[in-house]
């Protein structure tokens, strides 16, 4: 017998390793509970992430993108995240204009002490994308 | 001055650059093979120089070849041309001291297609096409029928806030003051802006349903300039070389960041798409967000920092969680 | 030389569909160097295992699913016919996939394509082959095809060489190759290695030094392009006419068949009408993008 | 001799009707300002007064841009490949030009060759061609200095000409008799009609004013294919696009790719061009690199290569790829400027 099971959106995480991806292992290690829709990819820096990662994802059929890094000037290779930033601003209103829901798209600071923040973070994000419902954006013809 | 006058100019700096070896190649405009059609002129040889010319239809932005070129070029560059030149300089794509720019002052050009739809005419057919400031009078089977030039401008060049090149050795004429008609320029963009995100994305799906992937638009453009583009990548397979429109549309939304800050809104890849996709629609918005978030334009100082290489300590941070 | 017979081709497709692979088996994976692999296979249908035929120096498309399809020579000998192989040089994105799949992976097969080499004419001859580096895969179906029928061929000289010692691919038929008495076998390497005690040198110039006689004689080369260019030269200094030089070619490939355009040197297809080639056939194209 | 037909004008939308219930139709259409073959919709005949060319040539209906060749799936028992289900049903277009039509003709001797592609071949052999004459050919068509009658053909079933109110109808195969047979409001064409159509082809034929002086154009370009500095300047400004290759009615070239979506795969064929420099790369080198090489392989591969092998030249002046060059890029200039051995 099947049962309603309610939708998860899916998200895909990009984290920097030297802060946001060490933010959410403290989370892990003090058994914070976050939501589980979230996959992660460990990149060295946000400023790592070409738009190209975002637009690819969304292809895939992620619901959401979140990019998450260093706080401003605390960036590992100094300016990695401020890059990142100028980026992220670019693709999310670029994207938004071609039709793409700005929910999708999400972007934090998260330090590698804010085990609590990335918790959040991601509740917050999956929240939203649960209002946005499933990406549909490519589907068809595939 | 007059077209006229400016060939001669024109053909005369040409010459003397290539005759004193300060440069081994020109790269300009010459008549082309079809009606109202110019096409671009490359060469070493000084008496190829008389075939330059000047007029409403020098559509292509030369740019693009220098990164091609082997050794010093003399380029003709019109307003936008002068600053993909510029933003091949910041780029460190090219040396200035490897360029001489032979700047025109621009007023605009003759968009074939608007013209086309306004007679119901193939252009083949029309039998002439002059300029006079404000009007265009265009001749077909024989009668002479007066326009406003705004009305057959490209929209591009209704919308050029610097219609006279930004950098340049020499300035062939007065600086120019374009007719612009800003509205007219983004009216396309501001009908899109008016409807729902979902309309919006399945007008782009249906656009570049229509694509065939010709890459005209990325190799026409000069800030397309990368060796091996990530659509030829096959590790990872970025997207498939196979003119879908998930696969079309992925393409000219992660092409048109790229060039986010080194577009200057020239419109050629609108006028080359074989298929009519809209493509400064995208263009020139993504040029206006850089301008709104940083206050940035394309090809203005030759000694800044690309958009994406630079930042300010503080600044969109509103996104941010 | 004659081109294949045509009515010969198209036997063994699936479905009736030229574009179909059949579907093969991985049955044993031989590491040949550091990044070159041979892959022994058998089809998957019965009856084809059965069938199948081919020529030395045909190749065939293999399909990666899912990475794509790409054209390797068959590296094994018609005349062993307990399976077949090919072997792979790791370059790129189809030969990664390839490399990652073991045994009992299920690949594409489809073919085979191409010309092969010219059997009637080597009949009865002297022949020497000039390899080098992964070139020798093609040769090597053609040298086991010739020792399983010795008595139809005279002297046979080989010539292998790669960069390193760690390059040279086919070790153990190398080894069988040379302790083989009918056979007059020299390797050479580029540059040695501490435990290098052969010979050293590029392969052009020890194949000038063995010097194989060209009388009643047949050379056939195969190996990176360089080599080739630099192997005929010293061929025809040897005394070989260009009719006595026989090589195989390689291009990029789609289809295999003559028809995505892509393999042409001038207006002959690699796939098509080779890949092997007299030199007096690649000296008398119109291009020399060879 | 053969009677002639005609049909008014007026009735031509009731005649692309009564098609419809044995095939698609497909007539000449304007999609966002561009000219292309699409599905007859029932009622639009505008385009017998603004219909020169299609900016795609018929090509694209059997040879699509993108294809799906076969599907594949993994399960318990291996891989298993499937074709996708066939497309039966039958294709007629209307309106194709003698140009595109000769093209499909030289296109078939490819596909054709040593192997059947069991992709085009079908599509092909199950479609019928209703030719329209030209009477207003562009200034970039040069079709007659590759022997097409821009008014005339013999490669369609029917052969229509625009004879002011009415298309003459001229029955060229067996299939385009029975068409005829079937088809009402055709009426015997009269001996007036017959001189009117002559004259409208004579007038076509004139109106051709590109020019390419195909006499020993394959020697030619053999004897100056090793130009390199004749190639480089002819090629200098071309972008390496791949309009013109895309949009000729006789380019064919392809590249076949595999997609997998959550184990299910899926092999892809579509156009590919020689203009790209990827079209030849190998791992280790790349034959046709530089640009000078990629254009001389498509001028000789229309004009010296294909005369080879199949004793035709691969090009029908349609202009296509003039028309649309980005940059003017003009093949008659090119094969009128071959530099003659001295």
């Amino acid at each position: 017998m099947e049962q309603e099971v309610e939708w998860e959106p899916k998200l895909l995480g990009f984290l920097c390793r030297w802060c946001s991806y060490a933010g959410a292992d403290l989370a892990g290690i003090s058994r914070k509970k976050y939501p589980a829709n979230i996959a992660v990819i460990k990149v060295p820096c946000s400023g790592r992430v070409d738009p190209l990662f975002i637009i690819k994802a969304l292809r895939l059929g992620f619901d959401g993108v979140l990019v998450s890094g260093c706080y401003p000037g605390d960036c590992h290779y100094q300016t990695g995240n401020y890059h990142a930033r100028r980026r992220l601003a670019i693709t999310k209103k670029f994207l938004e204009y071609m039709g793409v829901e700005p929910q999708r798209i999400q972007a934090s600071w998260v330090s590698a002490s804010e085990g609590g923040k990335f918790t959040k973070v991601v509740s917050e994000v999956t929240k939203e994308l649960k209002e946005v419902g499933t990406n549909q954006l490519f589907a068809d013809g595939r | 001055m007059e077209d006229r006058e400016r060939e001669q100019r024109l053909h005369h700096e040409a010459k003397t650059l290539l005759e004193q070896g300060q440069v081994d190649y020109i790269i300009g405009y010459e008549t082309g093979s079809l009606k109202f059609t110019t096409t671009p002129l490359i060469t070493k040889d000084e008496d190829d120089t008389d075939r330059l010319v000047v007029n409403p239809f020098i559509v292509n932005n030369l740019s693009v070849y220098l990164t091609e070129v082997k050794g010093k070029a003399g380029i003709v560059a019109k307003g936008c041309d002068s600053r993909s030149i510029v933003s091949l300089i910041q780029d460190n794509k090219i040396a200035r001291e490897d360029i001489v720019i032979m700047g025109i002052p621009c007023p605009g050009l003759i968009d074939l297609k608007k013209v086309e739809l306004l007679l119901g005419k193939d252009r083949d057919e029309l039998d002439n096409i002059t300029r006079e400031g404000d009007k265009v009078m265009i001749t077909v089977d024989g009668k002479e029928k007066d326009f406003p030039t705004t009305e057959v401008l490209f929209d591009n060049c209704l919308g050029c806030e610097f219609p006279t090149p930004q950098e340049y050795d020499v300035l062939l004429g007065e600086p120019s003051f374009s007719i612009t008609d800003k509205v007219a320029s983004r009216a396309r963009i501001k009908e899109l802006e008016a409807v729902s995100q979902g309309k919006r994305w399945n007008f782009w799906r249906e656009e570049f349903s229509r694509c065939i992937r010709c890459y005209a638009c990325r190799n026409v453009c000069p800030a397309c300039f990368c060796q091996r583009c990530f659509v030829e990548e096959t590790e990872p397979l970025w997207l498939m070389p196979v003119p879908r429109w998930q696969d079309n549309l992925m393409f000219q939304v992660v092409r048109n960041i790229h060039v986010a800050g080194r577009c200057t809104d020239c419109g050629e890849c609108e006028r080359v798409c074989p298929m009519n996709i809209p493509l400064r629609s995208l263009t020139r918005k993504m040029y206006e967000l850089v301008d709104e978030m940083f206050q940035y334009q394309a090809g203005m100082d030759k000694n800044a920092p690309p958009l994406l290489t630079a930042y300010e300590p503080t600044e969109a941070e509103d996104f941010m969680r | 030389m004659t081109v294949t017979d045509i009515s010969q081709r198209g036997r063994f497709l699936a479905n009736g569909n030229v574009y179909l692979p059949h579907i093969v088996i991985i049955e044993k994976v031989v590491d040949e160097t550091y990044d070159t692999r041979t892959f022994h296979f058998n089809f998957k249908d019965e009856k084809l295992r059965k069938e199948f035929t081919f020529q030395s120096g045909q190749f065939a498309l293999y399909s990666i699913f899912g990475a794509g399809e790409a054209p390797f020579a068959i590296s094994s000998s018609p005349t062993r016919r307990s399976h077949l192989e090919c072997t792979v040089h790791q370059v790129g994105k189809l030969t990664n996939a390839l490399h990652r799949l073991g045994i009992g992976a299920e690949i594409g097969f489809r073919g085979p394509y191409g010309n092969g080499f010219p059997m009637g004419f080597l009949q009865g001859k002297n022949l020497a082959f000039v390899a080098g580096g992964i070139g020798l895969s093609p040769l090597r179906s053609l040298i086991w095809n010739v020792i399983d029928n010795r008595d139809n061929y005279e002297k046979i000289d080989i010539i292998y060489g790669a960069r390193s010692p760690a390059d040279l691919c086919f070790k153990y038929d190398l080894d069988t190759w040379s302790k083989d008495k009918g056979i007059n076998m020299v390797t050479t390497v580029d540059k040695g290695d501490e435990s290098w005690t052969g010979r050293v040198g590029f392969v052009p110039q020890v194949l000038e030094q063995a010097a194989p006689s060209p009388s009643n004689a047949v050379a056939i080369v195969c190996g990176p392009p360089i080599m080739i260019r630099f192997t005929f030269p010293v061929l025809e200094k040897l005394g070989f006419t260009p009719e006595q030089m026989i090589t195989t070619l390689e291009k990029r490939m789609k289809c295999g068949i003559g028809k995505c355009g892509r393999c042409n040197i001038g207006n002959i297809y690699v796939c098509r009408d080779g890949p092997v080639f007299t030199y007096a056939q690649i000296k008398s194209l119109v291009s020399s993008e060879y | 001799m053969l009677k002639n037909k005609k049909i008014s004008k007026r009735a031509i939308g009731n005649l692309l009707n009564e098609w419809s219930q044995e095939f698609t139709v497909f007539v000449p259409s304007r999609e966002r300002g561009v000219a292309v073959l699409s599905k007859w919709d029932g009622k639009d005949t505008s385009f017998t007064g603004w219909y020169r060319n299609t900016a795609q040539p018929a090509k694209a209906n059997f040879f699509p841009p993108a294809e799906k060749m076969f599907s594949f799936q993994k399960d318990k028992e291996g891989y298993h490949v499937e074709l996708p289900s066939s497309d039966e049903h039958k294709q007629l277009i209307f309106g194709i030009r003698p140009c595109d039509a000769r093209a499909l003709i030289i296109l078939d001797m490819t596909f054709k060759d040593l192997y059947e592609d069991p992709y085009y071949l079908p599509k092909r052999n199950n479609m019928v061609l209703i030719g329209l004459g030209c009477t207003n050919p562009y200034d970039s068509c040069f079709c007659t200095s590759l022997g097409i009658n821009p008014g005339e053909s013999t490669d369609v079933d029917l052969m229509l000409t625009d004879i002011g109110d009415q298309f003459l109808i001229e029955e060229i195969t067996e299939v385009g008799k029975e068409l005829i047979a079937k088809a009402s409001q055709v009426e015997e064409a009269t001996e007036a009609d017959e001189a009117e159509a002559r004259e409208v082809k004579k007038a076509s034929y004139n109106k051709v004013t590109g020019k390419v002086d195909t006499e020993g154009i394959k020697e030619k370009l053999l004897s100056c294919f090793e130009d390199q500095d004749f190639w480089e300047k002819v090629s200098a400004k071309c972008i390496s696009c791949g309009i013109c290759t895309f949009l000729c009615p006789t380019c064919y070239c392809f590249d076949i790719n595999d997609e997998l979506v959550r184990r299910q795969g899926t092999r892809f064929r579509s156009w590919d061009s020689c203009a790209f420099p990827v079209y030849t790369k190998m791992p280790m080198e790349n034959p046709r690199l530089e640009k000078w090489r990629r254009v001389r392989q498509k001028v000789c591969h229309k004009f010296e290569f294909y005369p080879m092998n199949f004793d035709i030249i691969a090009c029908v002046g349609c202009g296509r790829c003039i028309r649309q060059c980005p940059v003017n890029w003009d093949i008659t200039q090119t094969l009128n400027s071959l530099p003659t051995r001295v």
